[in-house]
């Protein structure tokens, strides 16, 4: 394992080569010389065994779905179908250009509408735009269409985007890059947003509202229609961040919520690989209003196929092309799979797991954030009895956790609960992995009493011990340089 | 149930063990009015064979011959041993390195692919990528933004300068992202020779906070980058370098574009040189697959670091004092600077930096080169046997702009029905171009395939 | 040099070590005369990108339509898991496990395989892999001669009889392959119902070693598997079962053949049904792929596992008691028994165990049902469709035999001109079937295809 | 890890499945009662994350060239080029039904014929047939040709097949199962075949001489030309066993020295995978004089494109079909990318690596088994000595080496040298490997003076401790059944 740490640049020679990689020299003699390279560029010099087996390695110092249970609380780590990456690897689709003229690309076109036509159907809208390629610039898309909506109606002084305590980072980002300030709404102790909050905070500069439901507090948001309300009658729009449409998938369409726009991140609710940080996919939908402000392009369907269209007012392409292409034949094909009666499942189980799991886990004498309501997809474990009594954090009980073999949830997220563990099973789990997790968990409480020193300093069975992240910002070291000791 | 593991046996214990009669009642939350389950669209469940046999009739309806079209996604062969390792499950089905000790893996190999790409550009640092070269250049011209935030002559003013012949559709994506910021997009317009004039930037009517240049510019052309490089640090402009990084094997790196030594905030230290260089990553061993999903990187200058968007891996060590990785200046992002956040970006595109990180060791700094030049030879050898008139004079690499005597659309049209991908009809793009053609060969194009496409154009311009 | 790594300084410092001057010098015990190196036929090499195209031109060339052949291979569903699962490098670039403790991925998986195998087949042990169906069935043949290694009747005589309508193919791999070992084959003739007359083993001159039976048989109907295992057991044979792995998910297992109770070696302790059972493994898993690599198999009951060929694995415990796995009676092997070892099978088809371990998992014992019944349903759509009168009437299973009223070639080529993969022209193995085709369809095919073959043969007929 | 170490069994719970992958039920009620089964087999139930999790798990127990250095003598463990592997999966290949009719298959055939004559080329012979699907059916083939031939000529009295001692067992194996009796022939101290016993065993019984070159020993067989010339006078033919034709790839042909009949193991030389046990392939090749008596069929090619023929005076069929046609794909692939210059190369750096790593472990205090050779692309270590001082065997320095994260070499082969490892570091390992080995192997040196029950005890560092292979034997457990306790 040592020798795989080593660098790929450690294992490079000068003059070794990846020999049937490398096409024969071919002279660029019409280039002017002052407009080329001196010297080429330090890449590793390695053959290809060498690069085979040292990234094999690599990967396998990672923890995965594909390994392990990974409850990440907020990221939907389910099973991703091989079946869903086949399909995109079709030689029709993986050598397909961008740009390729409408009559040679009827096949990909085709998929593209009915994903749009199933999104539409799931989240309740009428319009959807696949572009976006992650959750976070579904919401740049649709908060620049709640924006490009006020405009249009001279509606210009509205300059706050409201969103509850704890969303997700990426929402207030969102806003602030769509140039609205963020007005932070108190979430009740009940997990609820505090309604005489809400309508303390809105009013004539209120451009809309950010939020999830089910929450990230991991309970659905019960006064959500009369929140949509009070946006509403304030003048402005909803935004749903639909990371969490996992929980309601089959059960409640967020447009019928009183949401005017949203995204659906695909990477969590259909199941797309997280890629070890990406590609995602963060379709945006609008209800009626919105529909004409979608980034483009969009798929149409005419009289002579299927074609690219350019939303009337849109607010604009956000990529180069059309998004994660690749990425949206994987969702199509997973909802191909599931079809009506598995979308239902989807909710059903991905709660019954959470419910259950937060269940034995209070029994294992656990805190649960929000005790007194149904966890939704997920749901916060606080560990701040367990801080005062044992001096263990939450980041402690999910670096223990790595040590008994399963990846940790989300620590510290929302910031709102103190000492947190935002935990979430995904429907794609058994039983047994679930009880598994309490079982750990249970144990580690019980070396949190006993002998909290070995989860203070875990992990103890992986490859390294705890990384000091205090030292990586502090001694920025974020690239090989020749002659850096090796691992 | 496609997925979804419990028995029967196993739903009735669980609701037991939590006391609920049924799932139902785990929803009772929810106010009935909500409720909507009902889909009119989603059909019937299907098993992975029907969908693959469904979708795999589709894809094959659009396997084309030939293609000569680049325009910012090109055909490059990707080494077989790329994908069979960055499918491998452990890089695939993993998320973002949040839990260091178990992610060494991913995010070494994101250092690999830092200094992989700090290399190619001659840069300091570079990201663990951004959503694609669209969106990419729309966050390197915020970034320059903030990084000159007294503007280019301490005035505040936040104008950034793109050239007329970078990629459109990088630009239309980039005014898209940066328009509610109050930063005005201006054009630096391009001559007739379809490249930069070094004194259109003195003809702006003030001098910008950043200039953005494309090398290659979108017609393949080589622009004037060493003189605009310069004359923008003169007027305390940054400059934002747009490259395709294979090019970089060949071409001089943004580095050192220019001599350097002028003034303003670019200037400083008199470093020559692009400040920031961003791009798409396709190239770099991922398929076209309609353009996405690919990747987009931002590297730039030591100094600017904190001001890059989205995640960076630094090496650091364990507790035993071994050498390991970890996500870091984490500080800048989104999840705890929230509204001061340098991006939104949160889930980014990992799996395609994986692919390139393979794709550039099996290839090397030879190999690399290899590839760029076989292109550029390629597309020579394209361009004579289509006999056609260049649009614009001097030298291009591995993209062209041709003339094909009347709109380029009609060309394109007529050449899909005979299966070639004939190259990107500039028309809609840039009207005074209406009859150019951009096309552009990659090392895997053969000459039997060129006469294919000269013998089908010849049969559409004399039919 | 593609694949090798060394650098002329390796080669230099090296060389140094040794203390020879160059490469040829470590040659030099090599006679002269017999130095040639040179090569005829062997070009130039090729980078991967040229190998994969001129190899991918060819691929394309050999895309047909539906495949409506079976004869020994189908094309059925192969989950998209099962090469992902066995194509990592972990599972494919390993060898045969003799280093248990660092290939207990290899072999708790052939344990697991072990297993599977003897559920489907009902028997008790199963070896891990022989290499294809034809080739096991010869294995099995003669583990049945050393089972039974007094003869029938306590003569030493070492005859085997064959069912006539077994797989023409695995019988003439068998006599290839124990025709030196001075064992004699017969044939156990089929009758004009296509089935085995029970009766026909009396009428043969003398009592065999064993018998083999295939089920369902080359013209996919259902013998007489059961009076034929007791009426063999009587005479004191083994009977061999050859048998299709998928159509266990629904018919009877050989180890229930028959009543049992008989005499002989055959009928020891009264058991019922087969004692050995081969068969090839294609249908789980495994792409048709022009016929291999597939995998054959070979169960058999617990008394007669020493006479088992192959590798097999067994559980066993570590030092610290743990329980893992090992290659275990490997005393029956080629390199420790030599030249009395049950087989001189060394490399076999380990990667194709993996994947069809993958299957067979992920299929589950309702999978495998509904895929066996749904290519029967297939299979009696298909026969509908066709409106050709069918040769043998009785029940079928999954492949049948049509009468297409002229030589059935003709039509094969016809079809094939068509894109039809249209079945097996049986003339050339049963000339009395020259008008027989013998067709089947798996759960791939769809009502579409059916059409269009059922179109394409009235086409020809007709025309 | 210990989950994964569960079997799938275990796993597995009554109604389970991996629903996307079941069809739909049908009815089979025109099938006979009586010829169902009752009882449906007991497969595991498992979800198909289940199985992905558990199948990807223990693979990584495994250690592969792919992860790391394998230098396992007799079996060329080389890299195994990912785009070969590439090439075999074209859709077109993988759906070729075996018997498909001619016109439709004119693709594969052309490759066939392809690889039929680089492989002539290769081993200098005028004949070759692809369908052995392995070096020991290779073998039988071979041995069976040569049986036909004397059978045809009426010369039926041969009943012997030479092989020299420490020849591999698959040798001794087909000759008997070709009905040959074997004899051995014994080896001169220098690693030669002794020529006095061969003169002494050669006679008027004599069938042939199967052989390798280099001879199992790692030395080439320098009498090769006088062996041939003494069996061939006896009357006898020379079959090469191909197992070690790398290290004379390019050098020499086996045709050239005297050789009638061989196999060429394609998962060798040719770096196709080894798969954890196969598939392999073994096509052989014949001088003219057994050329129509090789197996069929062959691909021949004549006007109307590439057709199969049937040889002569074939033996027959080896296999339902034509063999691993998957791994004849990839062979050629190889051939393709090695081209002339790459095959003149891998013997060469096989046999330089080979002679490197020799020397090196000499210096560090090794006994080669034949010191006063020239080591080929593989060598003998004999621990006779180590064993005599500090007790240690060949397997304690085998499975000490896997703790060290490397391969074992072969272990006790050829059984003619007391206590020994033959070591294959093949030529696509790099010069630092093959010095980490030199390392492992002078340190594992120094444990066993020092403190040999490390060694002896080994492997340390993995999931398992040494297995008991005695307690494998005598309490056979072949299969699971529910009840056994799992790991
Ligand atoms: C609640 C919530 N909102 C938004 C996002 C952002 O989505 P993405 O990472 O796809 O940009 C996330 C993702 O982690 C999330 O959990
Ligand atoms: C010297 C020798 N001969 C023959 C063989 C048999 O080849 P295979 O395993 O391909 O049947 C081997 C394989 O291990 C070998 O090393």
């Amino acid at each position: 394992m040592a020798d795989s740490m080593r660098t790929i640049f450690d294992l490079g020679r000068p003059g070794r080569a990846a020999n049937a990689q490398v096409p024969p020299a071919e002279s660029v003699e019409d280039l002017p010389a002052e407009m080329l390279r001196d010297d080429p560029p330090a890449l590793p010099e390695v053959s290809e065994l060498q690069a085979v087996r040292h990234y094999t390695n690599l990967s396998r110092a990672n923890y995965s779905i594909d390994n392990q249970f990974y409850p990440l609380g907020s990221c939907t780590m389910k099973y991703n179908p091989r079946g869903a990456h086949r399909a995109a690897g079709a030689r029709g689709f993986l050598e397909r250009h961008p740009l390729a003229p409408e009559p040679l690309s009827q096949g990909f076109l085709a998929c593209m509408h009915d994903l749009q036509e199933i999104l539409q159907d799931v989240v309740g809208m009428p319009a959807v735009s696949l572009t976006p390629m992650a959750g976070a610039q579904g919401e740049f898309a649709g908060v620049a269409m709640i924006r490009a909506y006020h405009e249009a109606r001279g509606d210009a002084a509205r300059s706050e985007i409201l969103v509850p305590q704890g969303a997700h980072g990426t929402n207030p980002a969102t806003a602030a890059m769509c140039g609205y300030t963020v007005r932070e709404v108190a979430v009740a102790r009940d997990g609820d947003v505090d309604i005489g909050a809400l309508e303390a905070a809105v009013g004539p500069a209120t451009a809309g509202l950010m939020t999830t439901n089910p929450s990230t507090c991991g309970v659905f948001e019960r006064r959500i229609s009369e929140v949509a309300r009070i946006v509403h009658d304030a003048g402005g729009l909803l935004y749903y961040d639909g990371a969490n449409l996992n929980a309601l998938l089959g059960k409640v369409k967020p447009g019928d919520m009183g949401f005017d726009v949203l995204h659906v991140n695909l990477h969590k609710t259909f199941a797309t690989p997280h890629g070890g940080g990406g590609p995602g996919s963060g379709p945006v939908g609008a209800a009626e209003r919105l529909a004409d402000y979608l980034p483009g392009p969009v798929v149409g369907r005419g009289e002579e196929g299927y074609r690219w269209v350019e939303p009337p007012s849109s607010i604009g392409r956000l990529s180069a092309f059309m998004g994660n292409a690749g990425i949206l034949i994987r969702a199509l094909a997973y909802a191909l799979m599931l079809g009506r009666e598995g979308m239902h499942r989807v909710g059903e189980f991905a709660t019954l797991n959470a419910n259950y799991l937060a269940r034995r886990l209070r029994e294992a004498g656990f805190d649960l954030a929000y005790p007194d309501r149904r966890a939704s997809h997920e749901f916060i474990v606080t560990l701040a009895a367990q801080n005062r009594r044992y001096g263990v954090t939450a980041m402690d009980f999910a670096k223990r956790l790595l040590d008994y073999g399963m990846h940790a949830p989300t620590t510290y997220f929302p910031l709102i609960v103190p000492e947190c563990l935002l935990i979430e099973p995904t429907e794609t789990e058994s039983r047994e992995e679930v009880d598994a997790f309490v079982n750990a968990m249970a144990r580690i409480l019980a070396e949190a009493a006993t002998d909290a020193e070995v989860v203070k300093t875990a992990p103890h069975t992986l490859p390294l011990r705890r990384l000091d992240d205090v030292k990586a910002a502090r001694e920025l070291d974020l690239r090989w340089r020749a002659g850096t000791p090796s691992p | 149930m496609p997925f979804i593991p419990h028995t029967d046996a196993d739903v009735a214990e669980m609701l037991a063990a939590i006391g609920v009669p049924d799932v139902e009642s785990l929803f009772d939350e929810i106010p009935s009015a909500l409720r909507s389950g009902e889909f009119t669209t989603v059909g019937d469940g299907l098993p992975e064979m029907e969908v693959l046999r469904r979708l795999g009739d589709r894809a094959r309806r659009d396997e084309t011959g030939p293609c000569f079209l680049g325009a910012g996604s090109y055909d490059h062969h990707v080494p077989a041993a790329v994908w069979d390792i960055a499918g491998r499950g452990e890089f695939m089905t993993a998320y973002t390195p949040y839990q260091a000790e178990a992610s060494q893996g991913t995010l070494q190999l994101i250092y690999e692919f830092q200094t992989m790409m700090s290399e190619l550009t001659g840069m300091d640092v570079c990201n663990a990528s951004v959503y694609d070269g669209g969106s990419g250049l729309a966050e390197a011209v915020l970034m320059a933004v903030r990084a000159n935030r007294r503007g280019a002559r301490g005035d505040g003013s936040r104008v950034v300068a793109i050239a007329g012949n970078a990629h459109p559709l990088y630009v239309a994506a980039t005014r898209t992202i940066v328009r509610n910021q109050g930063i005005e997009i201006v054009t630096l317009p391009h001559g007739e020779d379809g490249r930069v004039d070094p004194d259109a930037l003195s003809r702006l009517p003030a001098p910008p906070t950043a200039v953005v240049l494309q090398q290659p510019n979108f017609f393949g052309l080589l622009d004037n980058v060493d003189t605009l490089t310069d004359r923008a640090h003169e007027v305390g402009a940054l400059v934002v370098a747009c490259v395709n990084p294979v090019s970089l094997a060949l071409l001089k790196p943004p580095s050192l574009w220019g001599k350097g030594g002028g003034g303003g905030e670019g200037g400083k230290g008199g470093e020559r040189g692009a400040d920031i260089v961003c791009g798409d990553g396709q190239p770099l061993g991922v398929p076209m697959a309609s353009g996405g999903p690919s990747f987009g990187f931002i590297c730039t200058r030591q100094r600017l670091v904190r001001q890059l968007p989205g995640r960076i891996v630094g090496r650091t060590e364990d507790l035993d004092g071994r050498p390991g990785f970890t996500l870091t200046l984490q500080a800048r992002e989104q999840h705890i600077r929230r509204a001061k956040a340098t991006s939104n970006i949160c889930t980014n595109q990992g799996l395609l930096v994986t692919a390139a990180t393979v794709y550039m060791s099996l290839l090397g700094p030879a190999g690399l080169r290899n590839v760029a030049a076989a292109c550029h030879a390629r597309t020579l050898e394209l361009v004579r046997a289509l006999e056609l008139p260049r649009c614009f004079e001097g030298p291009f690499f591995h993209e062209c702009v041709l003339d094909v005597g009347r709109p380029a659309e009609e060309i394109v049209t007529a050449l899909a029905e005979r299966g070639v991908v004939a190259g990107l009809a500039l028309g809609s793009y840039f009207p005074e171009l209406a009859h150019g053609l951009l096309v552009c060969a990659t090392e895997k194009r053969t000459g039997e395939e060129m006469r294919r496409f000269a013998q089908a154009l010849a049969e559409v311009r004399n039919g």
